[in-house]
């Protein structure tokens, strides 16, 4: 019954991840911490998931957040290949730069 | 007189000279002159042939049953109570004689065009031209049926205004052409206005209904006064009668015999025949007949002092043509219609001779028309000095030539009918135009016949050819007898005419007693042989120079009538200006600026907005991100707030 | 004509077909391709000339419209649209303009000739289905399908062959004319959905059309839906006859493009928006013609002598012809918003003449550019001298064009301003000024380029071939034969115009006198 | 807040045949994408062709599973306990989806070669994105979704980032990535609010729930609701969440972005319609407006920016950002009233899929050597050089503005039909506006194509067109005049898809069904 009380909690700390998630994707500009901004944006809804599914107690809540570790997990390979690969076409570390397109 | 041989004649008398331009025009450039010239002029004798017939059939026909009409097609039917058009053609007795006229005088010009015309390339132009509009004012005279008079109507004016325009290279002509039409269809449409007021309020456009149902306008009525007028606007605007009268005188820019047919004799009088044809709504439209007769004897006047004070020979006789034309429009206007008719049979004759017979005097000088180059052609010219006297005798109305007859006729009906209260007021005046005729025809037939050839060109003038004098000479016979066996002045005496027209033609106008005619007859008279004395007097025993030409009238007055009182002037300043103007505003300002201009508005406007866009569009990611997540926020905050309230 | 084959669908195969089969043959074989052009657009001109005379001249007992040679087929059974085909008279008589311009346009490609005939060829056949589908098309749907269908091959024209800044005209063009063709889209959809498409089925009194109508901002206490709905489908029809103010696409796009193109493009497409008011904006909406013909009667009258003042104020010859044709289609406008049997008969007949006067007018004014090289007015002058025959059916066509009795256009417009008389007599009056206009500007027109001495310049410019007049000669030969014997017309139009009157009376009109 | 409450077990089971058959495409297309990542490493560079034959084998396969698919769902099911659905709406979305890919196919050897760029695990792509699209339009769980929408994210993000030696192409990729993530995120937790506020990841179980409580109002889950909108948003590119679309469309190599401009579309308005029109009905009066905002505002914006685009890809783009608004005017329509957006969204899809794929396989084929053709000037003068692709081209813009006879055409007038008989007349209004737009830009194109290039040396190299490129170019074409002509056939199909789809409405109020 702790959770019971727990939850509301639980619930403001899924949106206070998030929202600190959000605003690193908006504040920094290197890629890699983005992506652990993304990652954190990610495991608030995790969180959320998980705690609802407790509050509810229905696992659907932990297997969908098992499910959504696993696609972030390959999600994030995917970034740092291309990471590696920008880095390697001789562009800086730093997503302001890739403007090149625009309008 | 019966539908069939009426319909076979018409077909006939149309047909002839329409066949004659087809073939003029299309066959002429290839087979020459000579054929031109036989083709041109047949097709008109063959016309004429025809319409004697169909005069003696009409003067054959057993009193009342004079009138018949034919309907060759439906021209166009829009069901019941909506337009119903039939090609519809009516002979009585006034169209006959109008047919003769045509037909008669028009052979005589047509003939005399072959030798004026001799050396002119355009010949079977000229001629598709001419056989076009004997055709075309055939029609209007012989149409039944108020579209189709229309149609005559305004193909006359268009044959005027080829005829006119006819050595296109000159830039006056050209003008003048234009100026004429444009007149005309302004007389057009304000008699199609009437034809709509006609039709809508009887339902018919078929003359013979229309003047049989006459008596659904009440007697006196605005409509009927408005249909009057509007057809008198157009009668106006064909006889060249104030406040339509400009272009007469510029289309003598066309060739002589063109001015005879045309500007003389047939187009120029269809205004009378139009008034007379429509007599049964004139007759109960008073104050529209008061307006026609004030606007004639006005005419008459004004047109016969411009004519004292112009110099050239054709257009003194372009002026008195629309003086004696507005005597004529006059006496329909006074209800005196058979005597209008009558004067304008006796005016197609003497008036197309005189200007046949300047015709020759300009060819003879090489296309000079200036009178104050000319002087003492007599000697050199007799026939055709002949010829002219016995015109200006006719146009002056000297005893016993022709014009005297139908003139003093007219001028007696003056005495007692008239608009307003005092209906002799207009006679007084057309009294002193009988003396203004007298001086001007006497004024040209002097100083051109007369006194010291003023030009080397004189001296070398030589006789026309015969093909040319044998139409003059015949004119000028006619011009002293013609009026003989018609009509005599005075009443119950001799009255063949109007008995003839009579069947058509109201004779009920108030007729002046035998007394009064006697001396209304005896006032006219004197009148006329004051005006021509005068001239006498000062133009050819005084032998005057150059100089003198213009009588003494106060200097303003000559200046104003030798510009023709500015009417043109004035009408260029009143419409023409104007509505260039607004065309240039049109052009300059409302079509790009306003019309146009806020298509291009909305394009630059949508295109700045474009930028705009493409202006947040930075390219960096974290851009992207905060437009994302501020609306992600503000789309959340409004929903929950809207639900939550 | 027997009934069992479907002439309609025939008329609207036979072009889309023919351009098909021109893919065949190689684009060199020039002749080969101009003869099957030809050929199929003569074919459909006489298929059709044969159905317009076999129209019957009685009033029609068929209910709500009389329509002859019917089809109908499923096309879209979900919302009740249906390819449904009919003609009647008034339809017939546009028909027949449609076919007889497009063979002219057939036969003048072949007589001035182009880059890429084949190309173009095929765009004008498709062009013809297209017009032809407007004109036969019952169901609304399918008339939106084709009138804007029509922009496809068009655009294709005018932005492939013409003047330098065609480009930009046809843009202008195509825009404007969709943007007024949406709403009339909008329209239709509100009519039809959930309901039926299909006009016969539209008209039945017991199925009157009441849209449900929520837009924010339009008052709909001060206009009802139907006046709304009839706004929309106006716009689309004044673009594209074109009524002034919604004019300014129509002469840059006539500027532009060439005269073989022009023989159809003035010829008929502007003559789809008169038809349209006719088709369905007496039958549908009854209630609100009557309310709104007052403004638009006026209109017209504005276009009427705006476009004469235009004319007057141009010195491009082309730019001239094209506003006078703007001034003669007011006249058309007139007609119809009269609400008369003589005016919208008159309007019919004029709609004939309008597209023969100015299919010969551009015809004229292209060979006279094409000999001399320029189109300003002050640049031509005395050519009567060196082409008669030209200057013979330029004159025929400018008394045409003025309205010169005796030839057809008097026989409209006489009818025309009958009808406005009966509207208001002022209407009437004012327009009559227009051809006192028309006078001046065609003269002036006539005789600016014919009369007047030659210039030097113009000393080597050679008459019209025979090829170039056997274009010319039908027309003015029409023109005259209309203008002596109208009932050809106004047998057949009659019937029809009796019915789309007797519709349009038989709501009490609201805004009536 | 919900109180506490216990949802029941639900007993774990095992996959049965009728799961499989459910599946079957999928599956199919599962085994060509292991298929081919295999054959890939036996293959020699120089046959790489055989790869995309494969490809197209794979693709026919599962299109014919879902043709059989089609007669079989006349009752539609749900297979593996509710959490994928086996009925006509995503049989007919799979059709959409397969067909573009395999014309995608048919393009990419030729375009790859000439970039350079071809290597075998180019197809497997194709394949698991397209097989990801198929999961998410057959998702009737929100697991599924998330897992369908990631993997053909994925698969894309590569995909973008195909071009390795090229800087645009990984400044697309990045940005694709980067902002997907990121709006993942918020599709996620969306979802757990969703899940948490219903207790269930089953579509089916989440509508009951949201009937029985629709009555009550609850900010959490009409927070989560809109943040699964934004969620899918962001895949069908409408603004506000459409910022990646221009550069990543223009970055990414052109039969990429001729791929995902349309399968991403219509699979994720799939998802989209799935959920809001079958699901969240009954809260139509708390999304409707915010859908109604995004549609004007993409059609606005799109058509708009389009206005002044010189870059081909990104006008194609940006108009791609406008069609979403006009698809969007459907899924605007609410569903308890008529079914008629349903189905103009469909309709106005496959028009889509089959006019877009035409318009950006003709910059594809065109593309020179080693560049792709992106500038207005790279087409000037086209049809001089190469007719018929010019006028298929214009063709395919006439069909994008929405001009009959072409697909576009019917697809406007659906979803204006659909708007008019639900009392959105100002969407219409609005759509018929940008419409006039639309089509300035571009019939201003297609004149391009006719005009005459200004001289010889400034003239683009167009590269012949092969077999298989003018296969596809014709497939287009024809199908554009099919849509826009024929209209009955794929309409009937649409509303049988619409009638089919999972789960049903609860209360059956269809009113006004077409």
């Amino acid at each position: 019954m702790v959770s019971t009380q727990l939850f509301p909690y639980l619930l403001a700390l899924a949106g206070f991840l998030f929202t600190v998630g959000a605003a690193g994707v908006l504040i920094r500009r290197n890629p890699l911490v983005v992506f652990m901004c993304i990652e954190l944006m990610l495991n608030a809804g995790n969180l959320a998931l998980v705690a609802y599914g407790r509050f509810l107690n229905s696992e659907e809540g932990q297997v969908f957040a098992f499910m959504v570790i696993v696609v972030a997990a390959a999600e994030v390979v995917v970034g740092l290949a291309l990471i590696t690969q920008i880095f390697r076409i001789g562009r800086a570390l730093d997503i302001d730069d890739l403007s090149e397109m625009s309008e | 007189m019966t539908v069939g041989t009426t319909t076979a004649q018409l077909l006939l008398i149309l047909g002839f000279p329409l066949a004659g331009s087809a073939l003029s025009g299309l066959l002429g450039p290839r087979l020459g002159r000579r054929f031109v010239n036989y083709a041109g002029t047949v097709s008109i004798l063959a016309s004429f042939a025809v319409a004697c017939l169909m005069l003696s059939s009409v003067v054959g026909a057993p009193h009342g049953h004079s009138s018949i009409s034919v309907r060759l097609f439906q021209w166009l039917d829009l069901g019941s109570g909506n337009l119903s058009v039939g090609m519809d053609f009516t002979l009585d007795p006034l169209s006959a004689l109008m047919v003769m006229v045509i037909t008669g005088v028009g052979f005589l010009i047509h003939v005399y065009s072959v030798g004026y015309m001799e050396h002119d390339d355009g010949i079977a132009r000229f001629f598709s031209y001419m056989n076009f509009f004997v055709f075309s004012m055939l029609l209007l005279v012989l149409a039944a049926d108020l579209v189709i008079l229309l149609i005559g109507w305004a193909l006359v004016a268009l044959s005027s205004y080829l005829l006119i325009g006819f050595w296109y290279e000159r830039k006056s002509a050209v003008l003048a052409a234009r100026k004429a039409f444009i007149t005309q269809v302004i007389g057009d449409l304000a008699m199609i206005i009437a034809a709509f007021l006609i039709v809508l309020h009887i339902q018919t456009l078929s003359m013979p209904n229309i003047f049989a149902r006459a008596g659904a306008f009440d007697s006196g009525g605005i409509l009927v006064t408005g249909i009057c007028a509007l057809l008198a606007i157009g009668a106006f605007a064909k006889s060249a009668q104030f406040p339509l009268h400009t272009w007469l005188p510029d289309a003598m820019e066309g060739p002589t015999p063109v001015s005879a047919l045309i500007h003389a004799a047939t187009m120029v009088t269809a205004g009378v025949y139009l008034i007379a044809r429509f007599h049964p709504l004139f007759d109960r439209a008073p104050v529209a007949q008061g307006m026609v007769a004030c606007v004639g004897i006005g005419t008459a006047l004004m047109a016969g002092v411009i004519a004292l004070n112009q110099v050239d020979i054709k257009r003194v006789i372009a002026y008195s043509t629309m003086s004696q034309i507005g005597l004529m429009i006059y006496a329909v206007g006074i209800g005196a219609y058979a005597a209008g008719m009558f004067q304008l049979t006796t005016h197609a004759i003497f008036k197309a001779l005189l200007f046949l017979a300047a015709g020759n005097v300009i060819h003879a000088l090489h296309d000079e028309q200036d009178i104050r180059a000319m002087g003492g052609l007599a000697a050199r010219m007799r026939t055709t000095h002949l010829a002219f006297l016995s015109g200006s005798l006719a146009l002056a109305g000297i005893p016993f030539f022709s014009g005297w007859f139908s003139k003093e006729n007219l001028l007696g009906f003056g005495t007692v009918a008239g608009p307003g209260a005092i209906p002799w007021l207009l006679y007084i005046v057309g009294v002193g135009i009988n003396v203004l005729t007298g001086l001007y025809a006497f004024r040209l037939w002097a100083v051109v016949f007369h006194g010291e050839p003023q030009t080397a060109r004189v001296y070398a003038a030589q006789e026309a050819r015969r093909v040319m004098l044998v139409p003059v000479a015949i004119l000028g016979v006619l011009a002293l007898i013609v009026a003989w066996p018609l009509q005599f002045p005075i009443p119950s005496t001799l009255h063949v005419f109007s008995d003839f027209l009579g069947s058509v033609v109201p004779t009920s106008a108030r007729e002046p007693g035998v007394g009064l005619a006697v001396v209304a007859l005896l006032i006219g008279t004197v009148a006329s042989l004051v005006g021509a004395g005068a001239a006498r007097q000062i133009w050819l025993l005084r032998q005057p120079n150059a100089a003198e030409l213009v009588p003494r009238f106060p200097k303003q007055l000559v200046v104003a009538a030798y510009n023709k009182f500015y009417w043109d002037e004035i009408y260029d300043a009143a419409l023409v200006r104007p509505t260039k103007a607004i065309a240039r505003t049109a052009r300059r300002v409302i079509e790009p600026d306003i019309f146009d201009g806020w298509i291009g508005g909305v394009v630059d406007v949508m295109r700045g907005f474009s930028i705009d866009l493409r202006g947040l569009q930075t390219g960096l990611i974290r851009d992207y991100a905060s437009l994302f997540a501020v609306a992600a926020v503000v789309f959340v905050v409004i929903t929950a707030v809207v639900v939550t309230r | 004509m027997s009934t069992h084959v479907p002439w309609l669908t025939l008329v609207m195969v036979i072009p889309v077909g023919t351009a098909l089969l021109l893919q065949l043959i190689p684009r060199e074989s020039r002749t080969a391709i101009k003869v099957v052009t030809i050929g199929s657009t003569a074919a459909v001109a006489i298929i059709v000339g044969l159905l317009v005379g076999s129209i019957p001249r009685s009033i029609g007992t068929g209910a709500p419209l009389t329509l002859y040679f019917q089809e109908q087929l499923k096309w879209i059974p979900a919302i009740n649209a249906s390819y449904h085909l009919g003609i009647d008279g008034l339809s017939g008589w546009l028909l027949a303009l449609n076919a007889g311009v497009f063979l002219l346009g057939a036969l003048a490609v072949s007589a001035k000739g182009t880059d890429r005939l084949r190309f173009y060829c095929s765009l004008m056949l498709i062009t013809e289905t297209a017009t032809s589908g407007v004109l036969l098309s019952i169901d609304l749907l399918l008339f939106y399908f084709f009138w804007e269908g029509m922009l496809v091959p068009l655009y294709f024209i005018l932005g492939n062959f013409g003047g330098p800044n065609r480009g930009r005209a046809t843009l202008k063009f195509i825009i404007y004319t969709t943007a007024g063709s949406l709403l009339m889209l909008i329209a239709i959809i509100f009519t039809g959905i959930g309901h039926s498409f299909d006009l016969q089925t539209l008209l039945q009194p017991a199925q009157a059309v009441q849209p449900r109508l929520v837009i924010p901002g339009i008052n709909v206490a001060t206009l009802t839906s139907q006046q709304f709905l009839f706004i929309c489908f106006a716009l689309a029809f004044a673009i594209k006859i074109p009524i002034v103010p919604f004019h300014t696409w129509l002469p840059d796009a006539y500027e532009s493009a060439p005269a073989f193109v022009l023989v159809f493009f003035a010829g008929i497409v502007s003559k789809l928006g008169a038809y349209g008011f006719i088709r369905y904006g007496l039958t549908l909406f009854a209630e609100p013609i009557h309310y709104f013909k007052w403004i638009l009667a006026a209109l017209a009258v504005f276009s009427i002598i705006y476009g004469a003042v235009m004319a007057l104020a141009s010195t491009d010859i082309k730019r001239i012809v094209a506003y006078a044709s703007i001034s003669h289609l007011g006249f058309v406008t007139l007609g119809i918003f009269s609400l008369t049997q003589n005016g919208l008969n008159g309007a019919i007949i004029q709609i004939i003449n309008h597209g023969i006067i100015i299919s010969a007018l551009f015809l004229i004014v292209g060979f006279i550019e094409v000999r001399v090289g320029t189109r300003d007015r002050h640049e031509i002058s005395g050519l009567e001298r060196r082409m008669p025959w030209l200057y013979f059916f330029f004159l025929v066509a400018t008394l045409a064009g003025l309205g010169m009795p005796g030839t057809n256009s008097f026989v409209g417009e006489f009818t025309i301003l009958l009808g406005a008389f009966q509207l208001q007599w002022i209407y009437a009056v004012a327009a009559g000024g227009g051809t006192i206009l028309a006078c001046w500007y065609m003269l002036r027109l006539h005789q600016g380029l014919m009369h007047g001495p030659l210039k030097e310049r113009l000393e080597g410019v050679r008459d019209i071939r025979v090829s170039e007049g056997v274009l010319l000669a039908p027309l003015a030969a029409l023109m005259i034969f209309i203008g002596v014997y109208p009932r050809t017309i106004g047998d057949i139009s009659k019937p029809a115009v009796a019915q789309y009157v007797g519709i349009s009376s038989q709501t009490p009109a609201s805004g009536t006198q | 807040m919900i109180a506490l409450q216990t949802a029941p077990l639900v007993p774990l089971q095992i996959p049965g045949g009728s799961d499989l058959i459910g599946l079957l495409p999928e599956l199919i297309l599962g085994g060509a994408f292991v298929l081919l990542m295999l054959l890939d490493l036996v293959t020699p560079p120089t046959r790489r062709g055989w790869l995309a034959f494969v490809a197209l084998l794979g693709l026919g396969a599962a299109f014919g599973a879902t043709i059989f698919g089609w007669f079989d769902t006349a009752q539609g099911r749900t297979v593996y306990a509710g959490s994928f659905a086996y009925d006509r709406f995503s049989m007919f979305v799979n059709d959409i989806l397969l067909i573009s890919a395999a014309l995608v196919v048919l393009i990419s050897p030729q375009y790859l070669n000439r970039r350079g760029i071809h290597h075998g695990e180019y197809y497997a792509l194709i394949i698991a994105a397209t097989v990801g699209m198929m999961l998410l339009a057959g998702a009737t769980s929100l697991m599924v979704i998330f897992l369908g929408i990631e993997l053909l994210s994925i698969s894309l993000y590569i995909l973008s980032g195909f071009s390795r030696t090229e800087e645009r192409s990984q400044e697309a990729a990045m940005k694709y990535l980067l902002l997907g993530g990121f709006a993942s995120g918020f599709l996620l937790f969306g979802m757990a609010l969703v899940y948490g506020e219903t207790g269930h990841t089953q579509l089916a179980q989440i509508a009951a729930a949201l009937h029985a409580s629709s009555n009550t109002v609850d900010p959490l889950l009409i927070a989560g609701v809109i943040l699964v909108f934004i969620g899918f948003a962001f895949k069908v590119s409408a603004v506000p969440f459409h910022a990646w679309t221009p550069d990543v469309y223009q970055g990414a190599p052109t039969s990429v972005t001729t791929f995902m401009s349309v399968t991403t579309k219509v699979a994720a308005f799939a998802a989209l319609l799935r959920v809001f029109e079958a699901t969240f009905p009954y809260q139509y009066a708390h999304w409707e407006g915010i859908i109604a905002l995004v549609a004007i505002v993409s059609m606005v914006w799109g058509n708009v920016a389009a206005l002044t685009q010189t870059s081909v890809k990104r006008m194609l783009a940006y108009s791609g950002i406008a069609q979403a608004g006009y698809i969007m005017i459907g899924v605007a329509v609410n569903p308890m009233q008529s079914s008629l957006g349903i189905v103009g969204s469909l309709y106005y899809l496959a028009a889509y899929a089959v006019t877009n794929i035409g318009a950006f396989a003709v910059i594809t084929v065109m593309a020179g050597r080693g560049e792709d053709l992106d500038s207005y000037d790279g087409l000037r003068g086209l049809y001089y050089r190469r007719p018929r692709v010019a006028v298929a081209m214009s063709l395919f813009l006439l069909s994008l503005g929405g001009f009959p006879p072409t697909a576009g055409f019917f697809g406007k007038f659906f979803v204006f039909a659909a708007a008019i008989q639900n009392n959105l007349t100002p969407l219409a209004l609005w759509g018929i506006a940008t419409s006039v737009v639309a089509a300035f830009y571009y019939l201003r194109v297609g004149l391009l194509l006719f005009q005459r290039p200004v001289s010889e040396e400034q003239q683009y190299e167009w590269p012949r067109t092969s077999i298989a490129g003018g296969t596809v170019l014709a497939a287009s074409a024809v199908g554009t005049l099919f849509l826009g002509i024929l209209v009955a056939f794929v309409l009937n199909a649409a509303t049988m898809a619409q009638h089919g789809l999972l789960p049903g409405l609860i209360t059956t109020a269809t009113a006004g069904t077409p």
